[in-house]
């Protein structure tokens, strides 16, 4: 059957396909996952300090951004955060953001949620005898997280903080609802302008196969290189 | 902002001449509910089996589960949605493809096996989590009194695991939940499909958008409460 | 006197944002060079001309903004784009949330199916799968004659017209019921061209295709509707439309071959943003 | 590892010596195991042979050779990481090792045709951090494997497992769960739990290691009082005590070798070896 | 709970005996703090008043009163779950208490105005299992905190660190990970650390328990060192062996109270109350 296919379609459209779609996605991927776990890593101390009011804050964030699909929630930052950028700096009529911004605050704002929660675990895996021993050792609460809490989480969920990465980088394919150039939404304009879906589509998969793959690979190697000998 | 609102549009008749925009949405969230919960029993089958396989001493099985799990995570799901649906029949042979072309509800089944088997290799990844997180005593507990392997994994290893994961397992239940929706682009008719078609219908955009957020949030609260009370249940005295 | 709604941002700003579809050809698709290219988008160029020397501008920056059919709406309210250059239907429904100016196509609700299978007339689709787009006029046209006539149809939504294409390519749908334009503009650049009929009636009278602008900013509509007025009229109107319809055209130098209808030509001649086909 | 190639010291332990010993220790009979006491007879019940194993490159046992006879109770201390662990684990097939030859009564382990499960049920087996099952109850911890492995009914299970626990003075607690006791009484349920099994044989693997101090007590008396009833028992422990009062022979092991197998008089009196000396003085120094 | 209403033995501990018999002990001086033997002075180095604390409902500490003086070296005891650790973590304001007092070295540690990251740097603490930094080498563990808490430069804090790993015997493992050493070695560091920091007291939670038996000796041995060269000292433990040996005063705690407060040879030899006399037996029986 694959004598029908007509492949000829990802010739003429590879460079629009990688240089326009791939570096977007990847670029996406990069930043959002940054700005995510910095982001997440604070939800994550908010979730953990035993202060009044934080912690049911954080955990509203978390459970919303988790409880909603995040074509919904693409949608929603698309349209409104003109307006909340207009809010924020007190302008006259809504801001342009643009789509990369847009989908920017999206993905950090959205995968925080998720990456908070991995570093509320990783900081909970840690004894609760290295707080007492930094404590002890006259540490205030902020060296012994910079010091010795959080560098060890970090070490400890690396794996896991790399492996919802690959998932990001699979979800900002839903960019294409909004008609953004990322790589499937590059491919799925391309395959319906020349009707080649079939043959575009058995083409992302496979990149997109092979991309995660072999970043699944690389992690589990740095998983056995990073782990904390205990 | 230049946008008229009508919250009233709901109880407009919807020009698919089926009742009202309200009922459109209805006959969308039981198809979400429906889809998601056979996705479900699909992916929780087929999740504890590969996640076992990878537990097992045996090489080939833990090759046979791994290569389960990289090859089902790695895709995106639209993309499998895709395959499913408009691939695999054209590259079995051409009777078998006919069939499944004929099939009625075909975007159902097709959601529901692309589904499920994606949200599988994300439950193995918790059955395997959940079985290497337990003592290695246990399992050697259990060989030693003389039980079976399959003995220990039934009556040992797995009640024990499915307990410590429960709280993962309720989170990919919800992001199964909502995956349903990107069965729209394989035309079933759930939430996320019925709200885009009203709101292209009506052009409400924001009305249509906003039913079907608070229909989700309100779903996941009751998911999140039943796990709640499952997890009480399931709850083993003294820990 | 005192500029208000677009006007007077484009003014201030110096920009105006045309949003365009990444695939509905020939009126707003990419081109080989991924730049929006099409009929209605040559349109609009005239009305950014007509906005430019209406507010004696030097100098009028236009910012390209693609949407798709569920973020167009929200994205002209918001105003992030300030016209929408493609195939909308104009209907009244629509009406209540944005604003149309003059009718650039007229199209009729047909379906495509496979030459071989033989289906001519909207009766012998009788018992037969067929698919349409989600969230159209069409799909609701359908499933009321389909209702009306009791002909046991079985309607398949699909996500866009490239799936739905799909579906009566490989077989899981006898036949695509869509606007005859696009119906045409997809059959010519399938695999095989050829194989593919248009059915010979239709299911409702031409409905007008218009380029979307903001509800209730008349300053801005009146610029657009008499820009494109003085277009339809002036003989640029036919040179246009026979580069996009009756020439080669990108991406495949495929051509569409579709003459003026009468419908249109009229609708040229007395330009109207009128939703109803009846008008035309 | 100078003393690599030295044999262990004593390839078959003097079985007459033992088995003369064990019997004579057992004193009013049947608390805990319900069956008259054993009277020695003639094959070892456990005969390791020569049995090396490797992880990967790194040898774990190297060419240990011993045997435990009826109603023997053989104490094995050494060093951490000198593969006292790995070695009972052998005995019970729970490690594959891959030279030598472990015979159980009669059966050999490392036969193809050997039913293991069948085998493992007549070894009963405590560890280091109890392994009871968490989520089952104390009474369906003590009945599964009767149920599923000798087939016995549901009554019969749990009379059988309720009798037991009598024993080790825990019946009030049958239906709560392992996470609602203490570490000691856990431990006293997993001894329980192998005894239901009516095993041939008893190996512990530091039963008390894990416990608190005071806890270290109530599971060596019943340990004392099933070895006083003739059970044949090989224990690995560094409680010195334990090996000094109920011990017939105690085997010290160092970097996977058996370096010193001794009756236990000799053992306490003047360990042959260096090595030996070095860790009694250490684990008897404060 | 009957004597829950009776005060603990000795409210405050008789300085004279304590500080008469600390600097004797001292033999050579200074190997371990680098300082001058310490000469009693007059206050309590540490005074505990009528301290209570809860858990929610759960009452963890009953007033709990008690004072150690310079140079004192008091060794705590008592069953699991007695509060023995929770008592000490007070001490350091590691744990927030809800009744009562807590005096280091003249500073009340429940004044909102007390610094306490500077207390607690003056207060060394030992952990049952460790708690070294497995993300550091041993040389940034000792470093670390000098560094951000005293402020020092990095070449003088590891300098300092060196020495004093040179003095519990682990120079040559100064470039390697917690995780490269031997219980024995982490707790050796683990006090190194706690030295490092020129702590005025310091406090011991459990230091051997989480040991290989023979690598209990090695730990026990820089405690008694230290001891010896007058180093004020808390510790919880169960090794009745190093109480006897370097301990002046014995507590003996019970759901949450101090039950027996008495000097070393009082408590051995005629413990006053049943409960300790119990517990004493308990963990001396085999
Ligand atoms: N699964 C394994 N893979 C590789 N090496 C192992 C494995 N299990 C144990 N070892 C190594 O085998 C050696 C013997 O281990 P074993 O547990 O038998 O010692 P042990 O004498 O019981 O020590 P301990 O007193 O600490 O329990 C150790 O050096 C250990 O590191
Ligand atoms: N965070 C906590 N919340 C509630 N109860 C606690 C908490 N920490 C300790 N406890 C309880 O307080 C009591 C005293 O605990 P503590 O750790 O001080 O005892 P301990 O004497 O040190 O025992 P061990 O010898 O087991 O270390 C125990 O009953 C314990 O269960
Ligand atoms: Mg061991
Ligand atoms: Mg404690």
């Amino acid at each position: 059957m694959f004598s029908n296919f007509d492949f000829g379609v990802i010739l003429n459209s590879w460079r629009y396909l990688f240089l326009d779609g791939m570096t977007f996605t990847l670029t996406l991927t990069a930043l959002a996952a940054v700005g995510g776990v910095i982001l997440g890593t604070l939800i994550a101390m908010m979730r953990l300090s035993g202060l009044p009011v934080l912690p049911q804050i954080a955990k509203v964030y978390v459970n919303f951004m988790r409880s909603l699909p995040l074509v919904l929630v693409i949608f929603w930052f698309y349209f409104l955060v003109p307006y909340i950028g207009q809010w924020i700096i007190g302008a006259e009529r809504p801001i342009q953001v643009g789509a990369f911004s847009s989908s920017l605050i999206t993905f950090t704002l959205f995968e925080a949620a998720y990456f908070s929660e991995i570093m509320r675990a990783g900081i909970q895996s840690i004894p609760k005898g290295q707080a007492a021993a930094a404590s002890a050792l006259g540490l205030t609460y902020w060296q012994s997280m910079a010091n010795v809490i959080l560098p060890q989480a970090f070490r400890n969920m690396l794996p896991v903080l790399l492996t919802q990465t690959i998932v990001l980088f699979q979800d900002t394919s839903l960019v294409y609802v909004l008609s953004i150039t990322d790589f499937l939404g590059a491919a799925s304009k391309i395959a319906q302008r020349d009707g080649r879906l079939v043959e575009m589509y058995l083409f992302a998969a496979v990149v997109y196969f092979t991309i995660c793959f072999i970043a699944s690979l690389l992690v589990r190697r740095l998983q056995r290189r990073v782990a904390i000998i205990r | 902002m230049n946008y008229n609102w009508n919250w009233g549009i709901f109880f407009e008749a919807s020009p698919e001449g089926t009742g009202t925009y309200a009922d459109m949405l209805v006959s969308g969230l039981l198809w979400t509910i429906l889809t998601a919960l056979c996705a479900w029993v699909v992916a929780f089958t087929i999740g504890s089996v590969v996640g076992v396989l990878r537990t097992l001493p045996s090489r080939a099985a833990q090759a046979v589960g791994n290569a389960y799990v990289e090859l089902f995570r790695n895709i995106p799901l639209l993309v499998q949605m895709f395959l499913w649906y408009f691939v695999l029949p054209e590259v079995l042979p051409e009777s078998w493809g006919t069939w499944l072309k004929q099939l009625p509800n075909a975007p159902f089944y097709t959601a529901v096996v692309c589904l499920g088997f994606f949200t599988a290799s994300r439950v193995a990844e918790q059955v395997r989590a959940g079985i290497q997180a337990l003592p290695r005593g246990q399992r050697m507990a259990g060989t030693a009194l003389g039980l079976t392997t399959a003995q220990t994994y039934r009556y040992v290893l797995l009640p024990n695991a499915y307990r410590i994961i429960l709280p993962p397992l309720t989170s990919e239940f919800l992001n199964n939940l909502k995956n349903t929706s990107v069965a729209l682009t394989i035309g079933l008719l759930e939430l996320t499909a019925r709200a885009r078609a009203m709101q292209e219908f009506s052009f409400q955009v924001f009305e249509a958008f906003t039913a079907a957020t608070v229909i989700y949030i309100v779903i996941n609260l009751l998911v999140v409460t039943v796990a709640g009370v499952i997890e009480r249940r399931v709850a083993v005295p003294g820990r | 006197q005192d500029l208000t709604g677009t006007l007077k941002k484009i003014k201030e700003t110096g920009q105006i944002t045309l949003a365009y579809r990444d695939s509905s050809v020939p009126f707003s698709y990419l081109d080989n060079n991924q730049k929006p290219v099409g009929f209605a988008m040559d349109i609009c160029y005239k009305i950014v001309d007509a906005v430019k020397s209406e507010l004696k501008l030097d100098k009028l920056e236009v910012r390209l903004n693609p949407v798709t059919s569920a973020t167009r709406i929200p994205l002209i309210a918001n105003g992030t784009v300030d016209l929408e250059c493609g195939s909308t239907t104009n209907n009244v429904e629509r009406q209540k949330q944005v604003a149309f100016t003059n009718t650039h196509f007229l199209t009729a609700n047909r379906f495509i199916a496979k030459k071989a299978s033989g289906l001519t007339k909207f009766e012998d689709l009788k018992g037969k799968t067929v698919v349409s787009t989600s969230g159209t006029t069409n799909i609701k046209q359908i499933n009321e004659y389909n209702a009306e006539k009791k002909l046991g149809i079985t309607i398949l939504p699909a996500k866009d017209h490239a799936e739905a294409f799909l579906m009566v390519e490989t077989g899981r749908a006898a036949a695509f019921v869509m606007d005859d334009v696009l119906l045409a503009s997809l059959a010519a650049s399938s695999k095989e061209p050829t194989a593919y009929a248009i059915s010979t009636d239709a299911l409702s009278k031409p409905e007008p295709y218009g380029i979307m602008l903001r509800k209730d900013d008349a300053p801005f509509k009146k610029v657009a509707d008499a820009a494109t007025a003085a277009f339809y009229k002036s003989p640029d109107s036919k040179v246009t439309y026979d580069k996009w319809f009756m020439a080669p055209i990108p991406p495949r130098d495929i051509n569409l071959n579709l003459p003026m209808s009468d419908a249109l030509k009229g609708a040229f001649a007395k330009p109207s943003d009128s939703p109803d086909p009846a008008a035309y | 590892m100078t003393s690599s190639a030295m044999p262990p010291v004593s390839p078959v332990s003097e079985p007459q010596a033992a088995s003369g010993a064990a019997p004579g220790t057992g004193p009013v009979g049947t608390l805990l195991t319900g069956q008259p006491p054993v009277t020695a007879t003639t094959g070892p019940m456990i005969a390791i042979d020569s049995v090396s194993k490797w992880y990967g490159d790194f040898q774990v046992l190297t060419n240990c050779t011993t045997a435990v006879t009826k109603g023997e109770v053989v104490v094995v201390c050494g060093p951490s990481g000198s593969g006292k662990s790995t070695l009972i684990k052998c005995v019970n097939a729970l490690e594959p090792f891959q030279k030598g030859q472990i015979t159980v009564d009669g059966t050999k382990i490392a036969d193809r045709k050997t039913n293991l499960p069948k085998l493992r049920s007549r070894v009963g087996m405590v560890f280091q951090h109890f392994e009871l099952f968490p989520h089952l109850s104390i009474t369906d911890n003590l009945s599964l494997a009767q149920r599923k492995v000798l087939g016995r009914g549901k009554d019969e299970a749990e009379a059988k497992g309720l009798a037991l626990l009598e024993r080790v003075g825990l019946k009030a607690h049958a239906h709560k769960f392992p996470g609602q006791l203490s570490g000691g009484q856990q431990q006293r349920v997993a001894i329980a739990r192998a005894l239901a099994m009516n095993p041939i044989v008893m190996l512990f693997d530091e039963p008390t290691s894990a416990l608190d101090p005071e806890m270290v007590g109530e599971v060596l008396d019943v340990m004392v009082e099933l070895a006083r009833e003739g059970m044949t028992m090989m224990v690995v422990t560094h409680e010195m005590g334990f090996a000094r009062k109920v011990a017939h022979r105690v085997i010290f092991m160092d970097k996977g070798e058996i370096v010193e197998d001794a009756q236990k008089e000799e053992f306490f009196g003047s360990p042959r070896s260096e090595r030996a000396q070095t860790f009694l003085s250490r684990i008897l120094s404060h």
